[in-house]
């Protein structure tokens, strides 16, 4: 346990470690993913070692993706059950993005933003792999039609480009709210990020004495 | 991108800047298979073979005439046969030349991501640089005619180039010199229509009603044009699309989403920088931690008193 | 060749092409463009006419091959098509002229003699000399046995019908009209070419 | 073509292959034109397109021919003759014939002895112990200065038209329906098509090869539409003739050559065991003029054969021992031909035999009988390019060839020989071109040259017989071998000995000098018959001159486009390139089609694109036959003797037939064919092997040799049968599905192609199934193995040629789950 003294851990190791792989694939991704789109970012096949290697990573990429993301999936996904708490957040939103969260309605672990990126991209994934399987044209190319084919080529850039909106914002929500960032790399937060950001987790750690991430985590706070 | 050098595209896959234009006065050639005076005998066939030194497995028999069964990267041409009886009940042996169309409006071209693997040169002729070629299989979704076909060995693109060595150089095509009935005929687009005419007049002088010519509109005309005695049924030839132009699935993915989509993304990127300068960031306060800390204390965990004292915040 | 131009676009796409394509795409430019495009393959290749093996038609056809005829140089046959300016194909070819470079290059092209003893399993690699040598004493043999110099009633026959022969349906004029010499010179009369089958 | 010359004088195909666009008519039946000869084809197209013509296709198959013809009937196998007897009847009934043409062109008013009868399918004169005819009562009534008598009125009971009437009128449109299967309306249909080319202007041209001649009545099947052509008056004139598409690029330079048992260059003929001496050979061969003043171009056959001798023999060949007469051999029966050598080979009466360039193991009917016949061989040799079945016939190759290696005591040497490509030379096409090739490469590996090769053999056996002595030496020593290079002589020194040479000095009647002596001589017409001239081959002679090698020639000019390039190569005989060509004007001279005139006479000589085929300077009034090898000068309608089972044409079912002779039930199939006993033993009956087979070729293929090459072996890779839908539904076969097919002979496994484009056919009120055998398949090369269509064919042939009987025979057919293994 790296968790400084004092601090409550927001994500295991197990947890961090699945994120950023699931992030490296997502980025990788996105890269040769864009390359293949829009010619005006070609470019980026270089990365990649040219346009040949681009296409044939990508596919496997995306597998690795997809099983990282499960991983995930299991991890978060009764965090990110809806509530009503969440519509109540949501009709906040503007004081939440003014920075003014004394007046937003206590969250749990994650937010309705949160929940938002990680159900979307719960659908999108899914999505992903099988219209890319779909297109993969080395293994699967003659198991379905032309036209499947070409609605799978569409639905996947259109689901990718919205996964790619939404990583933007999740990226970004990391940057602004800080300390975010630390939980997932180093994995812990101090009880103040807590209280201000989620409340309603941190006070379910309290009245637990679990040092988190969730009330019945190992972790114990001390007497 | 040193083929951009050329002043002989019109068009080339995943290009953004127009190639050079000055050099346009130049006549399109084409390709007029005449499908009522074909004999099936695969001369083409073997001649591609031949000239582009394309040699498949030996396959074996599949019921039909059709060897190989369907195009593929050491196939660029293959008869495809149909007996068809008529309504007289009269049979009928329809005999049609697959390959490429090399249609004016490409849609391989259209649907390749890849700069320069797909080109049009100023005459028509569709090539693919295999050099550029990724192998993605786009110009399999974007063909309307289901012509390329994906090397699993070299993962490239491969289909008729309408022997573009042998055009460069001032000849027909390997299939055009080998035709023996001069079913496959090559010249200037506007020769090859003219000549069309006068087949159909003929045709028709034999009581084929709806004999035509088949320079299909959708895709702006082709280079490969076909003479048919049923004209108004392309689809007895082996499946020959009626009216075959770029799916609409795949114009809207080469076409609108392509701005709209980097737009997008750019305007969420862009959000955030606004949000940024306008927001700023979402930071801890004291008091956040001085509130937390009385909570936890209030439940009887004094681990982190002082730790606000002790520890920055995190910037 | 007299030809209208209305008979002469016709005729086969072939002529067709070769009249007017100067005008028509890479004509003017081709070196830009040879860039992309597979290079002409013929460009210094040897041209030799001949006449194509199978049927009766007797398409003319060009072959081409490797090398100058220089004395370093061995030639090989690395393109074969259609002689457009033959009367009868002028320049097209049917499936099987269009890929008589495969039954040159089978393969199953024979390289050397080869013998197979009585009831041997296998071939063996034998010299001409060998082969020839052995062969000649098995007809003479057979000759000299076989041989009828005269028929029953008397009547000088001079008939050899022990031994018989096949003759090519492919060779030129020039061998067979040698192959008739020899095999008849022994009396040969079981002798047959394949203008039946 | 044995059938063509005992019509019009000379065996050959008598037009260009260009001249077909100049049809107005194709009538495509006994052959595949589109399939086989592709690049010969592309001239029908051109005739329908320039010409408006019609292509009509008669076949048991829709083919790829019929693919674009304008008209197609189906007919049952092997009764072609029923058919076009069926035309003829329609012809002469509705008075469709090109009247001046018959007259003065054909023996149509020739008088036949009292004598001749047709009777219950039977020819007077038969003899039905020899299943052979007397034929003398098949000849003219000659007067009293041996002249045929003649009625051009046509009035004479016994004149050829009026017994040629007769002899159709059986053959109605319903009796064509029976035999055939072709419904009435089609057939009628065709006659009346047909019909239409009676007119001056329009020809028919007839495109057939071997669907016609691969029948025990190949060659009457043949004669039976030279017959026609001759009523419509379509030979010699452009766009018509009776045009015989060889299969192979020198099978007509073979057969001008004379490479058959009987057979001497030029379409002179051996001697038979009765013709004891130089007088009894060329009493036979006088060929003195039936009619007065004709032409009767054989009655110069003894300056062919002295010249041919000079030319085989040299200074040993002297008028003291006949030209060396007794040096060649004598025939004791009619014919040595392939049925028959295997018959010997099975008799144990053959010890060797060269296979040149050929593969008997696939070619050959009956191939057990042939894989039979060569385990009984001493040794057998082959010269081949590919690696033959023939060469490994005692190899076990599982189904396809199941030899026991270890019984088959034969010796057998495998001689790797060039390709077209590694040698020079000529070859003579269908239409008598003859057209030099060049080599363009060395041979692979140790291979070499058949010219080599034979020169090796020969060379040794020559050695033998100086060292050791032996039968009869005389032709092996003497024979003529003065090449530069004895090894391997030059294919320009071998054309130029055909060609032929004066050996003196020759001087014309008028005493000047027309060839010094060595020099090359400009034609046959300068032969002579007293030793002083030499030709191998007097057709060929003009083919390389003083002026050089003519066959070399690549003048494409064509005036007029009449489809003639008289200066291409060269062409047998006298660069003529339209047979009989003095018929394509009328009597008087005047083109029959003023607008595609070949010859014509312009008041002092014959004039045209074409050289005449006839005397360039004989008027017209001197009434001199078109047909100028014939000795009555006319085309012969009815054939006199020249063929063995009948003047005219009768229908006889092949010898494995499922139906019934309608005509004839007492003679039900060719009554003067040879068969041995043994392989009439092995005919299957209809009871058991119902079904009609004919095989055939694919056009993706050549025979067994592109099987080799991987290009065709991509394009049919596999071997097949075809099969209407009816019989396959009837017989349970699947589309792509595994069939055995079986006849008395043998039987083959392979797949099946259901197709709609063979149907039953309706033949005497019963349905009647054809399975279609494609042959290409064997045990070599880089298709995959098969059993090859001979596996099943019946060891008989053509009562006159001996060409196999391939195109109709009896199979059973059954649907099996998958290969033997």
């Amino acid at each position: 346990m790296s968790r400084p003294y004092g601090t409550l851990t927001r994500n295991s190791t197990i947890t961090r470690l699945n994120h950023w792989l699931t992030a490296a694939c997502f980025i990788l991704l996105m890269l040769s993913g864009l390359s293949m789109f829009d010619p005006l970012l070609y470019w980026l096949s270089n990365l990649f070692g040219g346009g040949q290697w681009t296409r044939a990573v990508h596919p496997w990429i995306g597998c690795v993706l997809l099983v990282s993301y499960t991983g995930l999936i299991i991890q978060f996904w009764r965090d990110n059950l809806w509530t009503r708490d969440d519509v109540a957040w949501m009709k906040a939103i503007d004081k939440v993005l003014e920075n003014k969260e004394e007046g937003v309605p206590e969250v749990a672990r994650f937010n309705a933003g949160q929940k938002f990126v990680f159900w979307s991209m719960t659908l999108l994934v899914p999505v992903l792999f099988f219209t890319g399987i779909v297109i993969w044209e080395y293994y699967f190319g003659t198991y379905t039609s032309i036209p499947t084919q070409r609605a799978a080529l569409l639905i996947h850039s259109l689901a990718a480009i919205a996964a790619i909106i939404i990583w933007i914002v999740h990226v970004y929500a990391a940057i602004w709210v800080r300390g975010s960032m630390r939980a997932m790399t180093q994995g812990w937060v101090t009880p103040g990020w807590a209280w201000r950001h989620h409340r309603k987790w941190f006070r379910s750690l309290a009245t637990t004495g679990s040092t988190g991430p969730r009330p019945n985590s190992n972790g114990r706070l001390n007497k | 991108m040193s083929d951009l050098q050329s002043q002989d595209y019109i068009r080339r896959s995943a290009t953004t800047m127009i190639p050079p234009d000055a050099r346009s006065w130049e006549d399109q050639v084409a390709k007029l298979i005449d499908v009522t005076r074909c004999i099936g005998c695969k001369a083409c066939q073997a001649a591609c073979m031949e000239w582009n030194n394309l040699r498949d497995p030996v396959g074996e028999f599949h019921g039909t005439y059709d060897n190989p069964l369907d195009l593929d990267p050491k196939t660029w041409t293959v008869m495809k046969f149909t007996e068809y009886e008529n309504p007289d009940g009269n049979l009928e042996w329809l005999i049609r030349k697959d390959g490429c169309m090399h249609c004016e409006d490409p849609g391989c071209l259209k649907a390749c991501p890849a700069p320069g693997a797909i080109v049009q040169y100023a005459n028509g002729i569709v090539d693919f640089i295999s050099e550029n070629c990724i192998g993605c299989g786009y110009c399999v979704k974007g063909c309307p005619f289901d012509i390329p076909r994906i090397s699993p060995v070299d993962h490239k693109s491969y289909k008729c180039t309408l022997c573009s060595d042998r055009v460069a150089v001032g000849l027909e095509p390997a299939c055009v010199k080998a035709c023996p009935t001069g079913a496959i005929m090559f010249g200037s687009k506007a020769d090859m229509t003219d000549w069309a005419g006068e087949r159909i007049v003929e045709l028709k002088s034999r009581g084929f009603e709806n004999a035509g010519l088949y320079d299909p509109p959708g895709v702006q005309g082709t280079h490969v044009m076909y003479v048919l005695h049923h004209a108004d049924k392309p689809g007895l030839y082996a499946d020959l699309p009626e009216n075959p132009k770029i799916s609409s699935t795949v114009e809207f993915w080469k076409g609108l989403i392509k701005p709209v989509a980097l737009v997008g993304i750019a305007a969420a990127a862009v959000s955030g920088f606004l949000h940024w300068v306008i927001a700023g960031p979402n930071v801890v306060q004291p008091e956040d931690e001085q509130e937390a800390e009385e909570v936890l204390e209030a439940n009887g965990f004094p681990e982190a008193r002082g730790r606000s004292q002790r520890t920055e915040h995190p910037t | 060749m007299d030809l209208s131009r209305r008979g002469f676009i016709k005729l086969t796409g072939a002529t067709l092409a070769t009249s007017s394509l100067g005008a028509l795409g890479f004509g003017s430019c081709g070196e830009a463009v040879a860039e992309n495009v597979r290079p002409f393959k013929l460009t210094h290749a040897k041209e030799t006419r001949n006449t194509c093996t199978y049927c009766s038609v007797a398409c003319g056809i060009l072959i081409y091959t490797l090398g100058d005829g220089a004395k370093n140089a061995r030639s090989d046959i690395i393109h074969i098509e259609g002689d457009p300016d033959h009367p009868v194909n002028r320049g097209t070819l049917c499936p099987k002229g269009s890929a008589l470079l495969d039954i040159v290059h089978a393969p199953t092209r024979l390289q050397v003699p080869k013998y197979r003893k009585p009831g041997g399993t296998e071939f063996e690699e034998v010299s001409w000399d060998w082969a020839l040598d052995r062969i000649a004493r098995l007809m003479k043999d057979d000759r000299d046995k076989n041989f009828i110099a005269k028929n029953a009633e008397g009547t000088t026959v001079n008939r050899w019908i022990s031994t018989g022969m096949l003759a090519a349906s492919a060779s030129s004029t020039e061998t067979s009209y040698l192959t008739w010499k020899v095999a008849r010179s022994f009396g040969m009369l079981v002798f047959d070419n394949q203008a039946r089958v | 073509m044995a059938s063509l010359a005992p019509t019009f004088g000379r065996g050959a195909m008598t037009n260009t292959w260009q001249d077909i666009k100049n049809a107005d008519l194709v009538i495509v039946m006994g052959g595949n034109a589109a399939e086989a000869h592709p690049c010969g084809f592309k001239w029908v197209i051109e005739a329908k397109i320039e010409n408006a013509a019609k292509l009509v296709v008669v076949d048991p198959r829709f083919t790829r021919t019929a693919s674009v013809a304008d008209y197609y009937a189906p007919i049952r196998p092997g009764t072609d003759i029923a058919f076009l007897s069926g035309v003829i009847r329609y012809l002469l009934e509705k008075d469709k014939i090109l009247h001046e043409y018959v007259r003065a062109y054909t023996n149509a008013g020739l008088i036949i002895k009292e004598g001749y009868a047709f009777e219950d399918g039977l020819f007077s004169g038969y003899d039905s112990e020899k299943g052979q005819y007397d034929k003398s009562s098949w000849d003219y009534e000659l007067d009293d200065q041996g002249f045929a008598k003649v009625d051009d009125t046509w009035q004479h009971p016994r004149c050829v038209m009026n017994l040629l009437k007769t002899h159709v009128a059986r053959y109605t449109p319903e009796m064509v329906s029976r035999i055939c299967g072709t419904p009435q309306d089609k057939f009628l249909h065709i006659c009346e098509m047909i019909a239409e080319t009676a007119a001056p202007d329009k020809a028919m041209t007839s495109l057939f090869a071997l669907g016609w001649t691969q029948h025990s009545i190949g060659s009457q099947n043949i004669r039976t539409m030279a017959m026609v052509q001759l009523l419509l008056g379509n030979i010699g004139v452009a766009g018509g003739g009776m045009n015989a598409l060889r299969g192979h690029s020198n099978i007509q330079g073979l057969t001008d050559v004379g490479l058959l048992s009987n057979l001497m260059p030029g379409y002179m003929t051996l001697a038979a065991d009765h013709e004891v001496t130089f007088d009894d050979y060329m009493k036979t061969r006088l060929y003195k003029p039936l009619r007065p003043g004709q032409t009767s171009y054989w009655s110069n056959y003894r300056k062919f054969f002295v010249s041919f001798q000079k030319s085989m023999f040299g200074k040993a060949a002297t008028p003291e021992n006949n030209w060396a007469y007794d040096w060649l051999p004598k025939l004791d029966i009619p014919l040595y031909d392939i049925i028959k050598a295997f018959e010997m080979m099975n008799q144990g009466q053959m010890n060797g035999y060269i296979c040149q360039g050929f593969n008997p193991q696939q070619a050959f009917p009956d191939r057990g009988k042939i894989r039979r016949g060569l385990s009984k061989l001493k040794f057998l040799v082959t010269m081949d390019p590919l690696d033959t079945e023939t060469s490994r016939f005692w190899e076990n190759f599982g189904p396809q060839n199941p030899a026991d290696s270890a019984e088959i005591q034969t010796e057998v040497f495998q001689l790797p020989t060039t390709c077209f490509a590694e040698e020079e030379g000529s070859l003579v096409n269908s239409a008598r071109w003859l057209q030099w090739h060049w080599k363009a490469a060395e041979p692979p590996g140790k291979a070499k040259p058949d010219i080599w090769i034979m020169s090796g053999i020969f060379h040794r056996m020559r050695e033998l017989y100086r060292k050791e002595g032996g039968a009869f030496p005389d032709p092996i020593l003497n024979l003529t071998w003065d090449y530069t290079n004895p090894v391997e002589p030059n294919p320009n020194e071998l054309a130029k000995d055909m060609n032929g040479r004066a050996l003196v000095e020759l001087k014309d009647e008028s005493g000047a000098v027309v060839k010094k002596a060595g020099e090359l001589l400009d034609g046959f017409g300068q032969l002579r018959d007293d030793g002083t001239t030499e030709s191998g081959c007097w057709i060929f002679s003009g083919c390389w001159t003083e002026q050089g090698n003519q066959m070399a020639r690549r003048d494409a000019s064509d005036p007029r486009e009449a489809g003639i390039a008289p200066n291409w190569a060269w062409a047998w005989p006298a660069n003529r390139r339209i047979l009989y060509n003095r018929a394509s004007a009328d009597p008087a001279g005047n083109p029959w089609n003023p607008a595609k005139p070949i010859i014509q006479w312009n008041g002092s000589k014959w004039v045209g694109v074409d050289v005449p085929d006839y005397g360039p300077t004989v008027k017209p009034s001197d009434s001199v036959g078109p047909f100028i090898m014939n000795a009555e000068g006319v085309g012969r309608l009815f054939a006199r003797q020249m063929m063995v089972e009948g003047p005219f044409p009768e229908h006889y079912e092949p010898l494995e037939s499922p139906a019934i002779n309608v005509l004839h039930p007492k003679v039900q199939s060719n009554p003067a064919v040879r068969v041995f006993p043994d392989d009439r033993a092995d005919f299957g009956t209809p009871a058991e092997f119902p079904y009609v087979a004919t095989t055939y070729r694919l056009t993706e293929h050549f025979h067994f040799w592109t099987k080799h090459a991987r290009i065709n072996s991509i394009l049919q890779p596999q071997e097949f049968i075809e099969i209407g839908e009816a019989l396959a539904k009837e017989k349970g076969i699947a589309q792509n599905g595994w069939v055995r097919v079986a006849s008395k002979r043998g039987f083959i496994v392979c797949k099946a192609y259901v197709t709609k484009r063979i149907k039953p056919l309706m033949v005497d009120g019963k349905p009647t199934h054809v399975i279609g055998v494609p042959l290409h398949w064997g045990f070599t090369g880089q298709a995959k193995k098969g059993y090859g269509a001979n596996t099943l064919t019946p060891s008989v042939g053509d009562a006159n040629t001996q060409t196999p009987e391939f195109k109709a025979f009896l199979v059973n057919v059954e649907s099996v789950s998958g290969p033997l293994v």
